[in-house]
């Protein structure tokens, strides 16, 4: 059996060990093209920063690939045959394959305007942006990012910690808006602010000048040695579409991880997601699920029938000695519990008996059990939830939560996997 | 309220050096001796101390000792400080003084008096590593012809049964201990007078149900679900008084087994109030024997008072099966004090009485005898079965394997080390399969030493010990107390 | 001061042996000497003693009182005591030959003699309890008179020395028995007294034994309460009681007594009623090192301690049976053998005259009635 | 492979937390010396609920959610199967610890990174806490894989 992965990525790990669960013998192939190895993603910030060597990058060694007989060719796909079953890189090579994993991933969204092409102007998605942005770095001056979300408050600290000025332009009114409500965006904003970072909410930038300045949407202007886009990713499903598999959003799979076409998986940032919550397929692009997903997607290809149930929309992020994590669904409304003090909060939506929603602030202790309440939707009553609101923790989690715990001990029983 | 004039029994020394804070004494004593305020200082409340041990043992980097409080009065060989401090509590509760566990007063020990035989030359001992050793031990009534049908016997591999010991007095967990250990030593439990819990039930066949004179749970099924039945007259802690278990001590599980209102007062007549002389006895072993068919024996418990062989004789004429005798320092869940430390007689002289009053009689194969109350260690055993007994119960040996540290405050319900309780958290404390497993290291290591000792006298079965005095030579006792024990003196 | 044997019990190592012949010829009492002679080493010539059945046929229907006296005096009270509930048929000095190598030699008689009718009805006993009370009675009450043997047609003769040279002290060359046992002493003091050597006997039982009783004080209890008084203090006294309350009193069979003094132990148990008798009578369990031989008018059996802590060693010739503690008794007096066997522990030697199945009924069952009515 | 924790017969004494955080911040082991001189984090925390507790350790899941999420690939399963964290390449974004339903998983007093039950992989013999549990509460069990 011959495996070829597309990608080196955080899937790509997971495949190989899921592939590897079944099937010792089995050629696998993995198609790196950005010729890094398997490095993680969210620690180029990390690097940026200084905090971290290149070594501490990689998600996995070399030793890795080799102890599982993964052989890696530093080289992009730039073509799919399916009825062939070959896969075509840039040097002209096609590598024959039985079963596909398509793990391409996804890239930062460019907005269309006036000076993004200048050369200061940069996004921070790959190894190759962190040394760019690097180079760039001066102490003292002012980094303009673009947009709050993860990358951008991760691309701020780094720089911040270089010893840049940083001011962040978020078009939403509050930072982090896809992950944190207003009033925990709040208790979050006021943080970086204490921390030296000029935080405008509410703005847009609208073109950047030949010297580096950023203007903003009420006429500012922003002179800046370096703007960061971070304003939000899109799949890399180009591939899948010239091969002529279905995609939306992103690529189109069933419950085993599997493509339109048979032969053909895919998993990670490019595939579109069912959550669980809201029963609709999304684009999820989140490095837990890139992991899980690359494995079950290994398992099925294998040969086994491994199904993915889903997922829910979940995050963790660390930035200037505070951890945010939040998880559940956004958009669905229901009684908001909150609680607050010192530096940490916690606010938890609830609709019935089911919590939809949780966001906690420095607070991490008790964030898994709040996580697998809302992925395993464990029914908990409201009054309950205002007990244990009244002073979080560990012990105070509802009766509920360990029995059903309990249960699982006994009887196994995680959704997942 | 006035100043107490008691100070504490116990002083609690901390090592600074060691004290880590982890706060184990502080969630370990339920007695609140132990305090860790916000700022990180302990502070002890010692006159709360009762001198278990419980945080001591448990105390990770050994901070911990426990001293008695370094008060004296001034030296009086009469008036002593006990006597004192008895007094103190007196004035100040106007009421009797209860306490736990046996007599702990300094009477002579005639276990102490008594030395034991080995062979040299003349005879060879025997090696129990390499010959084989039996301590199988028979109790019931010997004396059917071999033409009659056998009596009923309980069957033991090794002569020592635990003592009675009602679950309301003990934890159900210390139950379960010894059952558990009963059953893989082959010998037997006591239920004592609190009934059967539902969860002990299935250790029937090595389990002997107590009756006495509260009745509690006694029925039908509770007689069948068991291999014996005891009757208990008395008890060496406390003969001549009934049972008081206090109301906080009756748990609904307490309740249910013994069939009473929670949290009410279970008491226990001074009197089987269907036992006013011997012939009624003999009529409730009757009754017992008729209600399981003539298939289990019936035991019954005395407390060694001053005429006890005359009342052994009754008992065996009466129909036991099985005479138990507790000697002066058996021990209780509860006792007042008075009763606790001066009633009764020592039960090596007891058996040594009883055993040739019943010999004398010719009646001595109708019965086994038992021996209750005081037996430390496995030389107790020996030189008790030498004097006479077919086997002992222990119960204070047993508790302490447990984790007893004979603390004496039973009654209190409040036992650190989860024993003396019903207290649902404390009696967590003593996990069964430790707690099993502790008692059948005991027994193990009785039986080994029990079968070197046999084994130095040259003898490889425990029959040839029972009665066997030769074996015993007393020392630093006077001629009187030789010819009661019926040993002669050392170096005769 | 040294205390006798009976003041205290006092343990002793031993040379054993028998001969028998099952037909019920009798031989003389040289064989015997030779085989114990044998093992001269086995003794330290502090007690020596024979028992020979068959020997007084002319009066096999008397009970032969072998009587040690200290002094004329014990004599005169003995005697006075056994006209009181016996018919004396016979009475003489027992015949003995004087050499230096017998020293303090008590007045050794024997008589012949009959229950009285009245004195029997007056104790509601049967015959042999009687008796066995009269000689008890004797040995411990009546200070200065020693029963050394009290059975039909059989005799005890022992005394202080060696076996050999008691053997001579008392002619046995000259007596005639079907059975002999023989007994050499090393006891562990010097008693100085006669009534301490083996053979110990009662009525017909005779039992001589090398070893000790590790569980005596259990054993005598228990006989104690059956009425038995012991009154030596001797191991070999407690077994030949023991023998007697189990075969003559409780009526047990030969093989049921020897799983009783012998028991098997519990896991090696294989009839039920082994496991009976080892309940009911567990006292009676002897425990410890011995080898002994027990022996009546119809044979005699010899037995080893459970775990075979002693010697004993059995060899057959014909008619003849031999057991000894070692082999080189035997040699010396049948040099031919036919078989010779080392019984296991607990494992009994047997020897019974022919056409009898058990060692109790007497083969003068009829002289005994007669004996009553005469 | 994991501990198994009894409620039925757990004190609540928290010695198992105690040699727990000794037997992993360094001292080797030695629990005087580690809390008088550090301040040593236990890898499991007690929970104490009314009157039940126990120490809320690592069930070792199989496909374990936390390895799934973690970041750097610290989190990693090794041969005998015990999910363990290798320190050096936690950056503390706590993703693994957003991901145990058990709520096992725990930030370090520090923050920069989480701490977790090894099985005391680097010591020798069964881990701290079930030897040194006092009432048989603690035990090390081959069954009951989570998935």
């Amino acid at each position: 059996m011959r495996y070829v992965i597309i990608g080196n990525c955080i899937a790509a790990a997971g495949a190989v060990e899921g592939i590897r669960s079944y099937d010792q013998k089995g050629e696998i192939t993995i198609i790196d093209g950005e010729r890094r190895g398997c490095y993680s993603r969210p620690l180029i910030s990390y690097l940026l920063a200084g905090s971290k060597g290149a070594a501490g990058l990689h998600y996995r060694s070399e030793a890795f690939f080799a102890r599982n007989q993964a052989r890696v060719i530093p080289a992009r796909a730039v073509r799919i045959d399916p009825p062939a079953g070959q896969v075509e890189l840039d040097d002209g090579m096609m590598i024959d394959y039985d079963r596909l994993l398509l793990a391409t991933g996804a890239s930062p969204l460019i907005p269309e305007l006036p000076g993004i092409e200048h050369p200061r102007v940069k996004t921070l998605y790959t190894w190759k942006d962190a040394e760019e942005i690097a180079a760039l770095v001066e102490t003292g001056a002012t980094a303009v990012i673009l947009g709050s979300g993860l990358i951008g408050l991760k691309a701020a600290e780094a720089l911040h910690q270089r010893g840049m000025k940083v001011v962040i332009v978020e078009k939403q009114e509050q930072i982090l808006p896809r992950l944190l409500s207003p009033w925990s965006a709040t208790i979050a904003l006021r943080h970086l602010q204490e921390q030296g970072i000029q935080v405008l909410t509410g703005h847009q930038a609208v073109s950047i000048s030949e010297s580096g300045e950023v203007e903003l949407d009420h006429g500012a202007k922003i002179p800046a040695q370096l703007v960061i886009v971070a304003v939000g990713n899109r799949p890399n499903q180009s591939l899948a579409r010239e091969a002529g598999l279905k995609t939306g959003k992103g690529i189109i799979v069933n419950q085993y991880l599997q493509t339109s076409d048979p032969d053909i998986w895919a998993a990670g940032d490019v595939i579109e997601t069912h959550n669980i919550l809201s029963g609709a397929a999304e684009v999820m692009a989140l490095l837990p699920l890139a992991h899980l997903e690359g494995y079950l997607a290994g398992c099925n290809m294998a040969g086994q029938a491994v199904r993915y149930p889903g997922a829910i929309f979940l995050n963790a992020v660390h930035f200037m000695g505070m951890h945010i994590i939040a998880a559940g669904e956004p958009n669905r409304s229901g009684t908001v519990l909150q609680w607050q003090q010192g530096s940490s909060s916690l606010e938890m939506t609830i609709d019935g008996d089911y919590l939809l929603r949780y966001i906690a602030i420095n607070l991490p202790g008790i964030t898994g059990p709040l996580t697998a309440i809302v992925e395993q939707q464990i029914r908990i009553e409201l009054k309950e939830w205002q007990e244990f609101i009244r002073e979080p923790s560990m012990a105070s989690l509802p009766a509920a939560y360990w029995a059903e715990m309990r249960r699982w001990e006994e009887h196994g029983g995680l959704r997942c996997g | 309220m006035t100043l107490s004039l008691l100070t504490p029994a116990f002083s609690v020394g901390r090592n600074e050096e060691r004290c880590i804070r982890c706060g184990v004494c502080v969630n370990q004593c339920i007695n609140q001796v132990h305090h860790l305020d916000e700022d990180g200082f302990m502070w002890v409340t010692e006159k709360n101390c009762v001198g278990c041990h419980r945080c001591a043992v448990l105390c990770p980097t050994q901070a911990l000792t426990i001293t008695r409080f370094p008060l004296d009065f001034r030296p009086n060989q009469y008036w002593s400080a006990d006597s004192l401090r008895e007094i103190y509590r007196q004035a100040e509760s106007g009421g009797v003084l209860l306490t736990g566990m046996g007599n702990p007063r300094p009477y002579r020990s005639y276990f102490d008096h008594l030395l034991l035989n080995a062979s040299q030359v003349t005879n060879p001992s025997i090696d129990p590593l390499r010959e084989p050793m039996e301590l199988t031990t028979y109790l019931g009534d010997h004396s059917a012809g071999l033409s009659e049908a056998e009596k009923p016997l309980l069957k033991l591999e090794i002569p020592v049964m635990f003592s009675a010991m009602s679950y309301g007095a003990v934890s159900l967990n210390v139950q379960k201990s010894l059952a558990r250990a009963a059953r893989e030593m082959v010998t037997y439990w006591n239920t004592g007078e609190g009934g059967l819990h539902d969860e002990v039930k299935e250790y029937a066949d090595c389990t002997i149900v107590q009756v006495a004179s509260g009745r509690f749970g006694v029925s039908p099924d509770y007689l069948n679900n068991a291999a014996a039945i005891e009757i208990k007259i008395g008890q060496g802690a406390k003969p001549g008084i009934g049972g008081h278990l206090p109301a906080e001590k009756v748990s609904p599980g307490v309740a249910q087994t013994r069939m009473i209102p929670a949290w009410s007062d279970a008491i226990s007549p001074a009197p089987h109030h269907d036992i006013y002389s011997i012939e009624d006895l003999a009529q409730l072993i009757e009754t017992i024997k008729v209600a399981t068919d003539f298939q289990k024996p019936v035991a019954v418990k005395v407390a060694a008072v001053h005429n006890i062989s005359a009342i052994a004789s009754g008992i065996v004429r009466a129909g036991a099966d099985i005479v138990a005798i507790d000697g002066f320092r058996g021990a209780t869940g509860a006792a007042p004090l008075r009763i606790r430390d001066n009633i009764g007689i020592p039960i090596e002289m007891a058996i040594a009485q009883v055993d040739q009053r019943l010999r004398d009689e010719g009646i001595r194969p109708k019965a086994s005898l038992v021996s209750a109350g005081g037996i430390r260690n496995s030389a107790d055993v020996v030189k008790i079965l030498a004097l006479g007994a077919d086997a002992v119960y222990i119960g204070t040996a047993a508790l302490v394997a447990l984790g007893c540290h004979l603390c004496q405050t039973c009654f209190t319900g409040r036992c650190n080390w989860g024993i003396a309780t019903t207290d649902r958290q404390l009696s967590k404390r003593l996990n069964p399969e430790i707690g099993a497993m502790r008692a059948i290291n005991l027994l193990k290591a009785w039986e080994h030493e029990i079968k070197e000792m046999m084994g130095g006298m040259g003898i490889n079965a425990v029959d040839s010990l029972r009665g066997n005095r030769l074996m015993l030579k007393g020392i630093g006792l006077e001629q009187h107390e030789l010819d009661l024990l019926g040993v002669s003196p050392a170096g005769a | 001061m040294l205390k006798l044997e009976g003041d205290i019990r006092i343990p002793a190592g031993c040379a054993i042996a028998a001969v028998l012949n099952r037909s019920g010829q009798r031989f003389d009492g040289s064989t015997i000497i030779a085989s114990i002679a044998t093992m001269h080493k086995r003794s330290n010539g502090l007690g020596g003693g024979f028992a020979a059945y068959g020997v007084y046929p002319q009066y096999r229907d008397h009970y032969a009182l072998h009587i040690f006296y200290d002094d004329a005096g014990a004599q005169q009270m003995c005697e006075r005591y056994l006209m009181h509930h016996f018919r004396i048929t016979e009475r003489e000095p027992v015949p003995v030959r004087y050499t230096r190598k017998i020293a303090r030699a008590p007045l050794i008689w024997r008589y012949f003699a009959l229950p009285r009718e009245d004195s029997l009805s007056r104790q509601q006993l049967g015959e042999e309890d009687f008796v066995a009370a009269v000689v008890m009675t004797i040995n411990s009450d009546l200070g200065g008179a020693y029963v050394v043997s009290s059975g039909r047609n059989m005799a005890a003769f022992k005394g202080e020395g060696y076996p050999e040279d008691i053997g001579e002290f008392f002619r046995l060359e000259e007596y005639q028995a079907y059975l002999w046992t023989a007994h050499g002493r090393f006891p562990t003091n010097t008693p100085g007294w006669w009534g301490g050597a083996h053979p110990f006997t009662l009525l017909n039982w005779s039992v001589v034994h090398n070893g000790e009783i590790s569980s005596y004080s259990t054993n005598r209890r228990y006989l104690e309460m059956y009425g038995y008084k012991i009154s030596l203090q001797t191991d070999t006294e407690v077994i030949a009681y023991a023998f007697d309350f189990l075969m003559r009193k409780e009526g047990l069979s030969l093989e049921d007594a020897i799983d009783v003094i012998a028991a098997p132990f519990w896991s090696k148990l294989d009839r039920e009623r082994q496991a009976r008798l080892r309940r009911r009578y567990a006292s009676l369990l002897l425990n410890g090192p011995f080898s002994i031989i027990v022996a009546t008018n119809n044979g005699l059996i010899a037995v080893n301690d459970r775990i075979k802590l002693r010697p004993l060693v059995a060899a057959s010739r014909n008619e003849y049976l031999y057991v000894a503690s070692e082999e080189a008794a035997i040699r010396a007096v049948a040099p031919v053998l036919d078989r010779t066997w080392s019984p296991g522990g607990g494992e009994p030697v047997i020897g019974l005259l022919h056409n009898q199945e058990g060692l109790l009924e007497a083969p003068s069952t009829g002289l005994e009635t007669n004996a009553r009515s005469a | 492979m994991r501990v198994q924790s009894n409620p039925e017969y757990c004190l609540g004494c928290g010695l198992c937390r105690l040699y727990c955080a000794a037997a992993h911040d360094g001292y080797d082991g030695n629990l005087l010396k580690a809390f008088k001189r550090g301040t040593p984090q236990p890898r499991a925390d007690l929970i104490v609920r009314n009157d039940k507790s126990w120490l809320n350790t690592c069930r070792h899941c199989h496909n374990a959610p936390c390895i799934n999420a973690c970041l750097t690939g610290a989190l990693q399963k090794d041969d005998q199967g015990i999910v363990f964290i290798d320190s050096q390449r936690c950056v503390g974004c706590f993703t693994c610890v957003m991901v145990c339903p058990f709520g096992h998983i725990q930030p370090s007093r520090d923050s920069y990174r989480v701490v977790k039950c090894d099985l005391c992989r680097d010591q020798k013999g069964i881990p701290a806490c079930v030897s040194f549990c006092p009432n048989g509460a603690l035990s090390l069990t081959e069954e009951v894989e989570t998935r």
